[in-house]
């Protein structure tokens, strides 16, 4: 049984790929997808990457999206509902903090509801 | 008078020719209450759309909008992206059917459209966005009975230039507070260049 | 006269580069230096390069450092006390939305005590 | 007797060699409820710290102890870098002066070296962290007259394998929570070994 998996949207590329090795290096059995910048690596973000972030970690398990900025999180939205998938959450924690206790939640196999339930409590 | 399919991709060739015109100086604006790209989001966002559309043949005003939408969201990077992508995607749907659009047709679709915005931005009037443009235009468009060149024209600029006076609430120039006071806001300018862009297509052809 | 300088230390080289280029692109008029991953670019922090970033960016308007996770905190305090200058303040805020934040202040010239207070007012 | 420069370096040197022979076990501790870097974080440090004593001419304790506070604090790279440096950094402060140690003042030391780690970590006894190893070693010391490297050994050995009961509120193992239960603390492991080589290069010399 898959996971809850995570996206981390940044407009730095550099961020959401940094994000990544950090959850990586620190909890073993996580499925984390970064999605950072524009097309060209400039600052900002992009729809398709964020779609193509979520389709790579999503399970029936569902995924949690973090975001960086403002405006990363109406291009997180529109992608989430273009998608049309069950159980795609946006989370509202910060980018790198909420997604490391989202990492250490998912990898205990804990179900999506629970870790939007302790993102919302540490971060609220 | 009835929008063609024609003029909105007169529609979309115009906005892109003042957006690429007005780049540095979108940017400029941004530059003082914003992080200074909007100019150069703007100005790709757009390119793209006249690519995107050219060539292609459109059965539907719809198509066109839905083609634009598409485009703008995936393509311009900030929040004007997801904004102008969201509004045309509405229109795009309230349009959805006629070969053409008739004015009240098309007044939904821009209320619509309006509505998109204020909705994906949680933003409503008077936060210093775009939103302080596309909903003055709507409400008085409303009260024209056909397409007005010379309304569309006048009601955009004053509320464009209103927009310097708000303290902003919502987008990065919140994070200003009474320092984004005495700048227009980017959003409401580039939104000022498509309405006038929508003015100078429908000129002379109604 | 000089604003306050910026600080972010991140256990990723990637993530304290990627928020220096979020906050040089976002906040024109903003000192800002990062101290990311361990010496050889490993995950982890580097007491040398932290004291090295303090140092880049500080002045008689002080400093204001941002950290990711916990034991990247002990390093940054470890750091300021060994430096021993005047006015440099750990800060207490998610590391890239809470130094956003501050650059956005420190480019309006705002000193340290208001800037730490502001992000106080938001991220408490 | 007095805790001699010798006897410090070799502390050291065999600290370092236990912590190289038990590199894997430590990083795999560390991956239960951690990171899973702890041995090569230790590894790392305990190297570099070794090399830096290499060759020099100490003519206090102190000074010993100071330049491995110094290289583990830059070196290690993770939480144990700070917490070790601090506890050596506060040896050598309270250690300052003498050539050699007497026993009073070693334990007095060490006590301050447990203190720094509580500080630095803002942690307490009973939160599954080194503390939970430096503070009863601390304490049994306390009450014997003299160097005893049985009572060293003993006093960390069950001081260590109590960690594995403890929930983790402090460190990474803290987001664990309940989870962190059944698994020993890698810094107490470690510091453990740390006693241990104390231990063993106090025998058979008192
Ligand atoms: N929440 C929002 N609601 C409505 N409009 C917004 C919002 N946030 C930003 N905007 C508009 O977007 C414009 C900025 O666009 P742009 O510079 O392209 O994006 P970014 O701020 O991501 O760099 C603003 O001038 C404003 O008109
Ligand atoms: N706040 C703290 N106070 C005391 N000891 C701590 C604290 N945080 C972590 N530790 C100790 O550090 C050990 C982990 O060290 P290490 O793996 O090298 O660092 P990191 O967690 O940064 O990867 C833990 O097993 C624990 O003994
Ligand atoms: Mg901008
Ligand atoms: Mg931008
Ligand atoms: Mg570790
Ligand atoms: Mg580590």
């Amino acid at each position: 049984m898959a996971n809850v998996g995570i996206v981390i949207i940044s407009h730095s590329e550099k961020v959401a790929n940094g994000v990544k090795d950090i959850l990586e290096q620190a909890v073993g059995q996580v499925t984390v997808e970064a999605a950072g910048g524009q097309g060209d690596g400039e600052i900002g973000t992009s729809l398709e990457k964020i779609q193509g972030a979520i389709e790579k970690v999503h399970s029936a398990q569902g995924t949690i999206v973090f975001y960086d900025l403002g405006s990363a999180k109406m291009n997180a939205e529109i992608a989430i509902e273009m998608l049309e998938l069950e159980n795609v959450q946006l989370a509202e924690a910060p980018v790198l903090e909420g997604a490391y206790l989202a990492a250490v939640e998912s990898s205990m196999g804990r179900p999506l509801e629970k870790i939007v339930n302790a993102l919302e409590k540490e971060f609220k | 008078m009835a929008f063609t399919v024609e003029q909105a991709l007169n529609w979309l060739t115009k906005s892109n020719e003042k957006i690429q015109e007005n780049k540095d100086y979108l940017s400029e604006l941004d530059q003082a209450i914003g992080d200074g790209d909007h100019g150069i989001n703007m100005a790709r966002g757009f390119d793209e759309v006249v690519k995107k559309l050219d060539g292609n043949d459109y059965k539907q005003v719809a198509d066109v909008w839905k083609d634009a939408a598409m485009t703008l969201m995936s393509k311009v990077g900030g929040a004007s992206g997801p904004l102008f992508g969201t509004a045309f995607l509405k229109m795009s749907m309230a349009a959805k059917g006629g070969e053409a659009v008739s004015y009240d047709a098309f007044i939904k679709a821009l209320e619509d459209g309006g509505a998109g915005i204020k909705q994906r931005g949680k933003a409503t009037e008077g936060e210093k966005t775009m939103v302080d443009v596309w909903s003055p235009v709507v409400k008085q468009l409303k009260e024209a009975k056909d397409f007005d060149a010379g309304l569309i024209r006048d009601s955009s600029k004053s509320a464009m230039e209103a927009t310097k006076d708000i303290i902003a609430t919502k987008g990065r120039a919140a994070y200003l507070k009474e320092r984004s006071k005495g700048h227009l806001d980017p959003g409401s300018v580039s939104s000022y260049y498509i309405f006038q862009a929508l003015s100078d297509c429908i000129e002379g052809e109604v």
